[in-house]
């Protein structure tokens, strides 16, 4: 049982980092703005997402009950990651950073 | 038991949040809470100083904890005196910006009684940290009051003040840190028990915190080369404020002086040495700033940091018996002092336009008063006889007889005479045309007469005046008292 | 009865005139009213005085400052009954004069007083039997002298001359205060008795040539000795009545009364002779030679009042007893003449309106009798027989011959003491020829002169009297006086000396024929010697003085500049460069620090989190111009130093370093609205270096220090309070519980703080005008949308839940990581946050938007809570904590700490609102502006 | 009664999230149950004014079921985006899409948005003042129409279900 | 086992974090930058909750819920400034 | 780590005087925040360092010390107190002199501030 939880906690983890990376990995990668942008929901999502998973398997194993106030982190990341994403796509339209070739539509006046 | 001790902090701190409850500006209302709790700060701080006189020590555990451990405030003569003083200087000049300077800004009043309770803490406080707060507590109340009321000139020597204050706080932070990090305590008389008992590794660091704070206090104090912020903050701020100031250069000289009679063991000598020279540098600077000077309020700021000066080379002489004319000069040149930043303030109404700048201008309404008030104040604070400069002076003069004070002291009096003369003849008689400005009222006159009489006070009653200073400056010489007194007997 | 009596009697009647002016405008009686306290002690002095003539020495004695052995202690003996009669009859005299000479309009009120204040003074100088008391007497001389040359203030040459009469005196008395301090060291106390009779033990000290120098300064000075004297014709600024006063009859004998006083003490050395002789012959040469070119009245008698003092002077450097006492008779006879001689220039000045020689001519014919006393008096000036100035320089004469000092060269006094009488003879024809004869008056002012009112006379009267008296009767008149004087002078032993006319025909009668044939004859060349003079430019000291003062003045402004240079850059260097001294010196000190001791793991997370706050930390400082990007990397090192503390068990230094970051953030981007977003490279590359070096000593400085500490062992006071917490504090979490328990003074310091900086805030910020930029830093306006709708509608639901974490954290502070400090910061930022959301003005609609009462009710509550422990007895602050069981909620616990806490959690709430909702008007504002 | 109920609980639907997320925080003890449910009620009066407009959810399960289904979403989408990512960039076809938004209550949009910010490839970048068009912008998109059309089908009915009838 | 996934995932999420710090220096935009800060404070949520997981603590947890809560709000104010200059008006 | 730390320590203060050192208000407040920063790291560090020995009773056998922490938190909260007073401060210099030049010399011309100190 032990050694299954172990297991499942460490995947998590592993996932949780992966799709940080990943997420780091477009922003620091993709050639727009506006590509770039969307890295860090994944960083938002899975990666911490699995790190909470994580933490939440590992001290409900830990205290033999269900340990779920992590959740209330994801909650808060959920409620406003977006919001950020959204307020720092409106500043890149009002700078109106340029864009990758090939994008279509345009982006709004600000 | 009595709480009286802790009455210097919490007057003004609850008075300032009376006035800061006060949302609806009325002015009366607001003065009249501002110069009860003066009064009332006077009355508890006359309480305070013949609770202390017999020379016993008052401890007061706040939180109920033991020293070392919680905060101590610790009354002696010493620390008695300062509040009276403080309190003496702070009523008058309190009376002088509740004749209208109070309304050129905002909060005036809470920030002054704040920066009251800030003062006290420091003056009462027996923990090297809580110092700190107190520190902060009262310097930037001061930052308000520096700033109160308009004008580029007093932001900017505002902002210089803030800077490097700020940088100042720092160090200080510093220093406590290393004064923990080395002795693992931070109650003044358990540090100052500690210090003796150090491991060699340690004495260095030690010698570093100490020698950090004599720059933090002589930052406060305005010694040289800290003391360039001093003239234009001081010239620049509202009178009723300089006034209050003149105390606060010698919140750093209490501290500093403090510090130096408790923590008597491995400090190295070259910071003893190094304050002595810087004293006599801050002296002769001061003077040759006293006749430079272009405005009566930057000479009598000069003047203050010339007394600072003073005091700081006569408390590092490392004559026991100096202690005792310091502590009586310090009294002397800290009111003297509020009294000519206050009349500089009614000088400069008096002239209009020219305001106290040094050159010819419109005859002052009701001159011939104030250029009455002036010659006094120039006498007492030059030092001539026959008013209380004079004495502190002679008595400075006797006690340390090193040839290079005496002669610094004797010339930083000549350059008082020259600089005073020379503005006084210019303010009062070198007159163009009829006055613009408004004849002084009688409640600012009030308020300079406050301070001035008490250099003639000082001098009558000179021989106690000296009395009472050799008192403090006999219970400063044994340390041990203290550290019993904090401690318990246990200390040792 | 009491001498201190009499001498407190002027400074009394100081404030009796401007009284009676007060109530009438009479000036008679106002004379009179100044005239009654110098009369009573004049009359008080009646029995002391023959008691001082039957040869006691009267003492009296009053406490003042023990302990710097400054006491009040009077003494009226010979020498000091002289000048006392001296002060206080010529002082009535010029009182009377002064009632005719001063205008209806002047101010005679304040006159009088400053007049009085220095006859007091001068009386203190005379009678004190304390040196120091002497000192404090003497500088009130030079202050009241200040102020009666100024009486005229509005004239520039009455202020030039008052302050330098101030400044030179003013130094001379400075150096007399150091002297009598050393004289004190030496003796041992300053009592008159004492000093002069402990004289050879001063004479023989190593310090004497310094005590000497010093006191003879102070002498020099206040005398107008060569070379200060300079500043005595200037002084003739003054009324009349006061040059007549001060400046001939009393002030500046206080100079050679000093040296009378002290010559037991002082004398009789070759040093005092070299010294004082010297000065005072050069003083007599150049008074008299000077005085014949003078063209103002004034400055004549001016500088013969300056030769006649260096007579005196040169006589009391004899070192001979008989010269000693010639000198106090001189000082007797000088201050008669020359006293009736300045108020009859002033009567002169008085009625014809100038003091010019070359346009008074012949007033003989207008005021014959002024003449005749005028005439009398400078022929006693000029040492004319049958006048007291003739016996007294006789005498004078008679000692510069029987003086050896010089050896081989003793001669030249003699000479030198004739040629002064040639000039003296010649100025004297001068002030008698050229004013009452030589021809008719130049266009005078006022015209035709006529004699003064009869009373103006008077005084004038009573000295040219007593002139001729004394000059005819010496035996009977002066006699005594003199005796006693010259007695109390020299300290018993009198030499044998009698005063009469005639000696015989001896060698000084001589010397006073050659004088007079010689001063007349240089008198009759005179065309020709003004001819000489104005060939030689003539240096105006006043014009010398002022010129120096001023060059003083600016180079010391310079040097002021030099470091007071209002750069705050240099302020700041100077203050570190302090704090990198104290570095350098003492970690010098330091043995070389090795890395080999044992210290935590480091792991790669460490050291890349370590690397990246570094990286922060630079570019933070590199990229400074770029202002938003040097704060995005400020906010790195934030968040990083927040996770250091995390790392290193201090979660609750994390809590509040995050949650400080972001309202920081907050406060900055309010403010970048304001501030320029780049600016250019200001500072020269050599200042660049001269920063990073003192930058790096403190920098490099801290961290060895911290890295000693911490791998260094030291034990601590924390034990107690891990001790302590639970059972004393009731709370677990000891961060916490020292917050708001042990240590909660600090803590209700630290709000006042922060409530305080929110006032200053917002003080600062009252009506304060800002340009806001209308276009950014791309130049494009702004957006138009200014609250996003999804931004508006995601922050309300946060505020709620903000709340409740806050209130989650702040519960849970006392036991585990939290508080009400942090719970405040949460609080405030989700408030802040509708704000930004959705504006100023929607969010005061549902809000009050004043904050000062939160943050006053904040810190009340704490503090109440600090003084409820006084009902239980206890101290400021003292905690107290129960645990409640209450039926299905179980045991919780109350503290009064809780109460503090709240008090703390109020103040942040209200303060940090205060601040950034205060700084976020300030752009509506602006628009205000902008639309009106 | 209704009304009552209505000015203790504006909005029950907040007070019992704020239930829950205390119970999370400290635990389901009976003491920290009625805390909560104390701060449950107050906290939403005291935040009253601030909620000019009260968003209702008409529809728990089907709202549980939009959660679910939005989570679904993430975890493959981020694969996906991942490989985009990671992939060669030439291939990327980003674009601006515009979404015409059929929901009228502010907080319904707001959430359309979140979601679409969420779910990793798309980030709603703005939405117009007459609150009739979105603007999203996509990572990788070959049909703009279809992204609509998806959208609309996944998130935007299902809201329109929970808040309006 | 745990330990060395947690403190390969740690070294995941720091790599990471160093990308994030490229963006932030290289920019080029100001948008850039912040979201190069936004993102570097996520991480530092998953960060610290691993760190929670590695030590067996929950004592750090406050910490990273208080950056998922009020983390945004400064990018946010930046966001904010750069559109409309004023961010609280 | 204590090395780690002491440069952290070293950086900060380092760049933080630096920038004090500057002739610009913003570089000032950087400076000083930094500065602070520094400050607050060095004094806890007195303590020395502990890795997850949290100070709260019951949760470690021997603890890190709790007073260097409690005193950081003082400081921290002063400081941001300063640091927002000295942000305000600049704007009111802005205000007055046209320039956030920490001497208020003047860019814009015409303008002059009447030099205070004589």
């Amino acid at each position: 049982m032990d050694t299954l939880i172990e297991w499942l906690v460490s995947a998590f983890v592993m996932i949780g980092g992966v799709f940080a990376l990943v997420g780091s990995i477009g922003l620091a990668r993709l050639p727009d703005f506006y590509t770039r942008l969307h890295g860090p929901t994944k960083a938002t999502t899975l990666g911490v997402g699995g790190a909470i998973v994580a933490s939440l398997l590992f001290f409900s194993w830990q205290e033999r009950g269900l340990q779920l106030h992590e959740v209330l982190i994801t909650l808060f990341l959920f409620i406003t990651a977006p919001v950020s994403a959204h307020m720092l796509a409106k500043a890149a339209m009002h700078r109106d950073l340029k864009r990758m070739k090939g994008t279509r539509g345009e982006p709004w006046k600000q | 038991m009595s709480h009286w001790i802790i009455a210097p902090v919490l007057i003004p701190c609850l008075a300032g949040l009376l006035l800061l409850l006060e949302v609806r500006e009325r002015h009366r209302l607001r003065r009249f809470t501002g110069l009860l709790s003066c009064a009332a700060l006077l009355a508890v701080s006359v309480v305070l100083v013949n609770q202390a006189w017999d020379g016993a020590y008052t401890v007061y555990k706040l939180g109920n904890w033991e020293a070392p451990f919680g905060i101590v405030l610790v009354l002696d003569r010493f620390s008695a005196l300062m509040v009276l003083l403080t309190a003496v200087l702070a009523f008058p000049a309190l009376v002088y910006a509740s004749c209208g300077d109070d309304r050129k800004g905002a909060n005036f009043h809470g920030l002054f009684q704040f920066q009251l309770m800030g003062i006290n803490g420091a003056f009462l406080t027996g923990d090297l940290f809580n110092l700190f707060v107190f520190f902060e507590v009262l310097l930037i109340a001061s930052y308000g009051l520096a700033l109160h009321g308009r004008g580029p000139a007093r932001v900017k020597a505002g902002l210089h003040y803030v800077v490097l204050n700020l940088v100042g706080s720092g160090l200080f932070l510093i220093a406590l840190g290393l004064i923990y990090g080395t002795t693992g305590t931070l109650n003044m008389a358990d540090v100052a028990v500690k210090a003796q008992s150090l491991p060699v590794g340690d004495t260095t660091l030690f010698s570093v915190a100490l020698l950090l704070l004599w720059v933090v206090f002589g930052l406060k104090a305005a010694l040289f080369p800290l003391y360039f912020w001093l003239p234009a903050t001081y010239a620049n701020a509202t009178p009723a404020v300089a006034a209050l100031f003149a105390i606060m250069t010698k919140v750093g000289i209490y501290a500093m002086v403090r510090v130096m009679a408790l923590i008597v063991a491995p400090i190295p000598p070259i910071g003893q040495q190094a304050l002595w020279w810087l004293g006599l540098i801050t002296l002769g600077l001061a003077c040759l700033g006293a006749l430079g000077a272009k405005r009566l309020g930057t000479a009598v700021a000069y003047l203050v940091v010339m007394s600072v000066g003073t005091l700081i080379a006569a408390f590092s002489a490392g004559y026991g018996a100096a202690l005792a004319p310091a502590l009586y000069y310090l009294v002397h040149s800290t009111l003297i002092c509020g009294a000519l930043f206050l009349l500089a303030g009614l000088v400069a109404r008096g002239r209009g336009e020219v305001g106290d700048r040094l050159v010819a201008g419109p005859a002052i309404l009701g001159g011939g008063r104030l250029s009455l008030l002036f010659f006094v104040g120039a006498i007492a604070v030059i030092g001539l006889p026959p008013l209380s400069g004079f004495i502190g002076k002679v008595g400075l003069l006797r006690t340390v007889p090193e040839p290079i004070y005496w002669l610094l002291l004797l010339v930083a009096g000549l350059c008082g005479v020259i600089a005073l003369s020379r503005a006084g003849s210019t303010l009062f008689w070198r007159t163009t045309g009829e006055s613009a400005g408004l004849r002084p009222s009688r409640r600012r006159l009030f308020a300079v007469l406050w301070l001035l009489a008490l250099s003639p006070a000082m001098a009558l009653w000179g021989e106690a005046g000296l009395q009472w200073a050799e008192a403090v400056a006999d219970q400063l010489r044994q340390p041990h008292g203290y550290v019993q007194a904090v401690l318990g007997g246990g200390a040792q | 009865m009491n001498l201190a009596f009499v001498v407190m009697l002027p400074f009394l009647g100081a404030f009796l005139p401007p009284l009676v002016e007060r109530f009438t405008g009479n000036r008679t009686l106002l004379a009179c009213g100044a005239a009654l306290l110098p009369a009573t002690a004049l009359a008080l002095l009646y029995a002391p005085t023959r008691q001082v003539f039957a040869g006691e020495t009267l003492h009296s004695t009053l406490n003042w400052i023990p302990s710097l052995d400054l006491s009040l202690d009077f003494r009226l003996d010979g020498l000091a009954l002289l000048f006392a009669l001296l002060v206080l009859g010529i002082g009535l005299l010029v009182i009377l004069y002064a009632r005719y000479y001063l205008s209806a309009k002047e101010k005679a009120g304040r006159f009088y007083a400053y007049l009085l204040l220095f006859m007091g003074a001068m009386l203190g100088v005379v009678t004190s039997d304390n040196l120091l008391l002497l000192v404090v007497f003497w500088e009130l001389t030079s202050l009241s002298s200040f102020l009666l040359i100024g009486f005229w203030g509005h004239q520039t040459g009455a202020r030039k001359g008052a302050r330098m009469a101030m400044t030179v005196t003013g130094m001379g008395g400075l150096a007399l205060l150091a002297g009598v301090l050393l004289i004190g060291g030496v003796v041992g106390s300053f009592s008159l008795q004492t000093v002069l009779e402990s004289g050879d033990l001063i004479r023989g000290s190593e310090w004497y040539p310094l005590i000497l120098c010093l006191v003879l300064l102070g002498v020099f000075t206040k005398s107008a000795q060569f070379p200060f004297h300079f500043w005595l014709p200037h002084a003739m600024a003054a009324p009349t009545p006061v040059s007549a006063y001060l400046h001939s009859a009393t002030m500046v004998k206080a100079g050679v009364f000093l040296m009378a006083r002290l010559y037991p003490a002082l004398a009789g050395t070759d040093l005092w002779f070299e010294l004082v002789s010297l000065a005072g012959m050069l003083t007599l040469l150049w008074g008299a030679f000077a005085a014949l070119f003078q063209h103002d009245l004034k400055g004549l008698l001016a500088y013969s009042t300056i030769s006649h003092l260096g007579l005196i002077t040169l006589l009391f450097g004899l070192n001979s007893e008989m010269a000693a006492v010639a000198a106090v008779f001189h000082i007797i006879n000088h201050a008669t003449f020359k006293a009736s001689l300045f108020m009859a220039a002033g009567i002169i000045d008085h009625e014809t309106g100038t003091r010019d020689m070359r346009r008074i001519n012949g007033l003989w014919k207008y005021m014959p009798y002024t003449a005749v006393l005028a005439m009398v008096a400078s022929a006693a000036m000029a040492g004319v027989p049958l006048l007291n100035g003739f016996l007294s320089k006789e005498m004078f004469f008679a000692e510069t011959l029987d003086s050896h000092q010089l050896g081989a060269l003793s001669w030249i006094l003699p000479v030198g003491a004739t040629l002064g009488g040639v000039f003296s003879v010649a100025y004297s024809a001068r002030f008698i020829h050229d004013v009452f004869f030589n021809g008719e008056p130049v266009n005078l002012p006022k015209y035709p002169p006529h004699e003064p009112p009869r009373y103006m006379k008077v005084p004038v009267e009573i000295l040219v009297a007593l002139c001729v008296a004394v000059g005819v009767f010496p035996a009977i008149t002066v006699a005594g006086l003199l005796a006693v004087a010259a007695t109390a002078t020299l300290g018993g032993n009198l030499p044998e000396y009698h005063l009469s006319i005639w000696h015989g025909f001896n060698l000084p009668l001589i010397m006073s024929f050659v004088a007079t044939a010689g001063g007349v004859l240089v008198y009759t060349q005179r065309r020709r010697l003004f001819a000489l003079r104005s060939r030689v430019p003539d240096i105006d000291a006043k014009l010398v003085f002022e010129g120096q003062v001023q060059r003083l003045g600016r180079w010391s402004a310079a040097i002021t500049q030099r470091f007071q240079n209002g750069s705050l850059q240099s302020y700041v260097a100077w203050l570190i460069a302090l704090v990198a001294v104290v570095l350098l010196t003492q970690l010098g000190k330091l043995p070389a620090l090795s890395l080999d001791v044992e210290m935590l793991p480091m792991d790669g997370v460490a050291i890349l989190c370590t690397a990246m706050l570094v990286a922060g930390a630079l570019l933070t400082t590199i990229l400074h111009r770029h202002r938003m990007t040097s704060i995005m990397s400020l906010s790195v090192v934030g968040l990083m130093v927040s996770l250091l503390f995390v790392r290193f068990s201090a979660p609750d230094l994390a809590l509040t370093q995050l949650s400080v970051e972001v309202v920081t953030m907050l406060l900055l981007m309010l403010a970048m609205y304001f501030l320029p977003v780049r600016t250019k490279a200001e500072s020269s590359s050599i200042r660049v270096l001269r920063d990073m070096l003192l930058a790096l000593v403190c920098g490099v400085g801290v961290a060895v220090m911290a890295f000693l500490v911490m791998t260094g062992e030291t034990s601590t006071i924390s034990q107690f309070f891990m001790d302590n917490s639970k059972s004393g504090g009731g709370g677990t979490n000891v961060v916490n519980v020292i917050l708001v328990d042990f240590r909660g003074f600090d803590t209700f310091g630290e709000i006042t703080v922060l409530g305080i900086a929110a006032m200053g805030i917002y003080a600062l910020l009252k009506d304060l005008e800002l340009r806001s930029a209308k276009y950014d830093s791309l130049g494009r306006p702004w957006a138009k949308d200014a609250h996003p709708l999804i931004l508006v509608t995601i922050s309300r639901p946060l505020l709620p839940l903000a709340l409740l974490i806050a209130v989650y954290i702040f519960l849970r502070g006392h036991n585990l990581p939290g508080g009400g400090f942090v719970a405040g910061l949460i609080t405030s930022v989700a408030l802040v946050l509708q704000y930004v959301a959705s504006g100023v003005a929607w969010v005061h609609s549902r809000m009050p938007g004043d904050y000062h009462p939160v943050v006053a009710l904040g810190v009340l509550l704490a503090g109440l809570t600090g003084i409820g422990s006084w009902a239980f007895g206890y101290p400021f602050l003292t905690s107290d904590f129960a645990y409640i069981y209450w039926p299905v909620v179980g045991k919780f616990e109350l503290a009064t700490a809780m109460l503090f806490d709240t008090g703390v959690f109020l103040t942040v709430v209200g303060a940090t609102l205060l601040m950034l909702a205060n700084l976020g008007k300030l752009s509506l504002l602006d628009d205000k502006r902008e639309d009106a | 009664m209704s009304r009552l109920l209505d000015r203790v609980l504006p909005f029950p639907s907040l007070s019992l999230i704020l239930w829950l997320a205390w119970m999370l925080l400290s635990g389901f003890t009976a003491g920290h149950a009625l805390l909560g449910a104390v701060l449950a009620v107050l906290l939403p009066l005291t935040t009253r004014p601030f909620w000019p407009n009260v968003p209702r959810i008409r529809n728990l399960p089907r709202m549980f079921g939009f959660v679910v289904v939005v989570l679904y979403d993430i975890i493959v989408a981020n694969v996906s985006v991942a490989i985009k990512v990671l992939g060669p960039l030439k291939s990327l076809r980003p674009g601006f899409v515009e979404f015409p938004i059929e929901l009228d209550d502010d907080f319904a949009i707001a959430l359309l948005a979140s979601t679409i910010s969420l779910t990793p490839g798309t980030v709603s970048a703005d939405v117009s003042q007459d609150r009739q068009t979105l603007l999203i912008h996509a990572l990788d998109v070959d049909d703009p129409a279809a992204l609509v059309a998806e959208i609309k089908q996944r998130y935007e009915r299902p809201l329109k279900e929970i808040f309006e009838c | 086992m745990l330990e060395t996934a947690i403190s390969l995932a740690m070294g995941l999420f720091v790599l990471a974090w160093l990308l994030n710090l490229g963006r932030l220096i290289f920019g080029p935009s100001l948008p850039d930058r912040v979201l190069a800060l936004d993102t570097m404070y996520i991480n530092s949520i998953a960060l610290i909750v691993l760190y929670g997981i590695q030590q067996d603590s929950k004592l750090y947890f406050e910490a990273a819920m208080l950056i998922a809560l009020i983390g945004f709000v400064s990018t946010v104010a930046v966001a904010k400034y750069v559109t409309r200059g004023d961010i609280i008006e | 780590m204590e090395l780690l730390v002491a440069i952290i320590i070293g950086v900060l203060v380092t760049s933080g005087v630096y920038l004090c050192l500057r002739a610009r208000t913003f570089p000032v407040v950087m400076g000083l925040t930094l500065l602070s920063y520094g400050v607050n790291v060095f004094l806890f560090s007195m303590g020395g360092l502990k890795m997850d020995e949290v100070a709260v009773v019951g949760m470690s056998e021997n603890p890190t010390d709790p007073l260097p922490q409690a005193l950081v938190l003082t400081a921290i909260v002063i400081g941001f107190a300063m640091t927002a007073f000295l942000v305000v401060l600049a704007l009111r210099s802005q205000g007055e002199h046209y320039t956030d030049h920490v001497d208020g010399r003047d860019d814009v011309p015409g303008r002059q501030d009447e030099g205070g100190e004589a």
